[in-house]
């Protein structure tokens, strides 16, 4: 530790002129600030530092300013009043039933600055240092190191095949494929007949006519059209057309047979 | 053991803005040194880095230091991005595959749907598709085609390898069931195409 | 004649805007050098510079290159202003550098003072300091660490080259009070046990 110099400031306006009378506090940090100003005054190493002169410099500082009418900031009139608590108990004869004692309200307080002290002396060995852009310089204007981001697409030959179908589907054109439906056209019917009524010439029901394996919708399309064929052949004097009564059995033959 | 005045030199071609000159060199060193004398000096410096991964260079009189060309590739890092192949752009690349060579219209034409410019880039920046030329018809439209690199990402040994539309048809792959839902996953797509081009 | 991948190296930390450590330049090799080769050959390229103009520091396991401190007077040009920090800021960032992680509150105990807001944003802007997480106490206090940026623009290897800290630590100067004070009072104890006997 002794081979620590006492502490920097790394501003070192107050300090300078710690014997001139300050007309602000702005130049401290706070009281432990304004308190270690004054120790180093005291030109010794803060572990031999008087204690009782420190709080007798500070309290006679603040008693200054007061009497030149400064307005003190409430933490440095907080620091007085501790302090001048702490200077009558460690004039009084020592009460050993008091917890805690003066002194050990002393040491604390003597810690507290060689902190303060230790950490603005780093302050200022940092900042000494070889520093970048100012005692060291980096190239100004390097190539600088790029990462190029390269897309990779993916795709399985599914997804391919699979968009290749639905292009197939979406664009097929549109069929209606009406399924053929069993029916005996007119037509049929007509041609049926006529060759039927050549070959049968007594009178025969109009179902005997029918080709025998027509059943189901076929066969009730088949009576429909070979019904209006005998219309048709009758009109036409072809035919001649007989009916026993309201839906009885339709009879054919041949006219004039 | 290098001299002080080369290693100032050295440090100030190192530090400086802009390349520096010998007289501008000269200057900055107080003026005791002659631009001559720097000359020799740099050319000393440039020497001792020749073959090392910094060069002094000379460009018009004036000194730099950069990286050697060679070793340009070193500072630049290609990094894979993988992304799926929007539906979309699998249809394109799919009729190119099956249609090749194809123009933009003749696919636009067999998809039903525009196409945008998007997904012909996407396909020839996968590297799966390429121009093949331009159609002798009025417009001389660009044709494209697939290539070799298309083949071996689907494990293609050649066009021909495609399964044709009865396959298809067979795998299920123009089952019409799931029309109405692809046709919606499409549409999606191709607002995601609008919205990349 | 100077190996390839050693000129690969040297070429990497020359062109690269931020100090490099050997596992990002392991990366950009392509992963075929592991950190630990790559950091011998670092170490060579360190010493085929050493006394040169131009130096390769190691700066929190990150190198790079700079000018010797040395040369400073012939570099040093009106335009470079290194960031000037209050008093108060000094001694915070003192604060963290030697006593990370530290909260907010550990530093207002030291100084005595409290800290102003603007005085943690100078020193994060300057990306000298970060928030390094909570300490798990009742709050749970955000605490700050120094950042590799500190180490390179202060020229500090590691926070072991922190000047001073083996003195400090040895000295228990950055140990609280309270602890201080305990050992302090059993030194007391012992030695009026001492008178005692």
């Amino acid at each position: 530790m002794d081979e620590l110099p006492l502490a920097y400031d790394v501003v070192p306006a107050a300090t300078e002129r710690e014997d001139a009378l300050q007309l602000s506090l702005d130049s401290w940090e706070g009281p432990l600030d304004l308190l270690l100003t004054l120790a180093r005054s005291q030109k010794v190493d803060l572990r031999q530092i008087s204690i009782l002169a420190l709080v007798e410099q500070y309290l006679a500082f603040i008693a200054e300013m007061r009497a030149l009418k400064l307005e003190v900031a409430a933490d440095y009139l907080v620091m007085a009043a501790w302090l001048a608590y702490l200077k009558s108990a460690l004039l009084l004869p020592k009460d050993p039933a008091e917890d805690p004692s003066p002194d050990e309200l002393a040491l604390r307080l003597q810690l507290r600055l060689q902190r303060l002290a230790a950490m603005r002396e780093a302050a200022a060995r940092l900042l000494a240092r070889d520093r970048v852009g100012r005692d060291v310089f980096l190239r100004p204007h390097p190539e600088g190191l790029h990462d190029v981001r390269k897309r990779r697409w993916d795709a399985s030959l599914y997804d391919l095949l699979a968009a290749y179908g639905q292009v197939k589907l979406r664009t097929e054109p549109v069929v209606h494929m009406v399924a053929r439906r069993p029916v005996v056209t007119l037509d049929a019917a007509l041609q049926h007949l006529e060759r039927m009524i050549g070959v049968r010439l007594d009178w025969a029901e109009l179902s005997d006519f029918l080709p025998a394996d027509y059943d189901g919708p076929l066969r009730r399309s088949a009576i429909a059209s070979s019904f209006l064929a005998a219309l048709e052949l009758a009109r036409q004097g072809r035919i001649d057309l007989r009916q026993d009564g309201a839906f009885e059995p339709l009879y054919l033959k041949a006219a004039g047979a | 053991m290098i001299d002080d005045l080369e290693r100032a030199i050295e440090a100030m071609l190192f530090a400086s803005d802009e390349a520096l000159d010998a007289r501008q060199v000269a200057a900055r060193l107080g003026g005791e040194t002659t631009p001559g004398a720097v000359r020799a000096i740099v050319a000393a410096i440039a020497e001792r880095h020749a073959g090392s991964g910094i060069e002094l260079v000379e460009r018009g009189g004036h000194w730099h230091f950069q990286t050697p060309a060679d070793l340009a590739h070193l500072l630049r890092r290609e990094r894979d991005d993988p992304r799926k192949l929007s539906r979309a752009a699998a249809e394109v690349l799919a009729i190119v595959a099956y249609h090749e060579p194809v123009s933009r219209a003749e696919i636009e034409a067999i998809r039903g749907v525009q196409t945008s410019k998007g997904t012909l880039d996407v396909l020839m920046e996968a590297e799966w598709i390429a121009p093949a030329g331009r159609r002798e018809v009025p417009g001389r439209p660009l044709i494209y085609r697939t290539t070799d690199a298309f083949l071996q990402h689907f494990g293609l040994a050649s066009r021909k390898d495609l399964p044709g539309i009865e396959d298809l048809r067979a795998a299920g792959l123009l089952d019409p069931v799931d029309l109405a839902f692809e046709a919606a996953m499409d549409e999606l797509d191709l607002v995601k195409d609008g919205e990349d081009a």
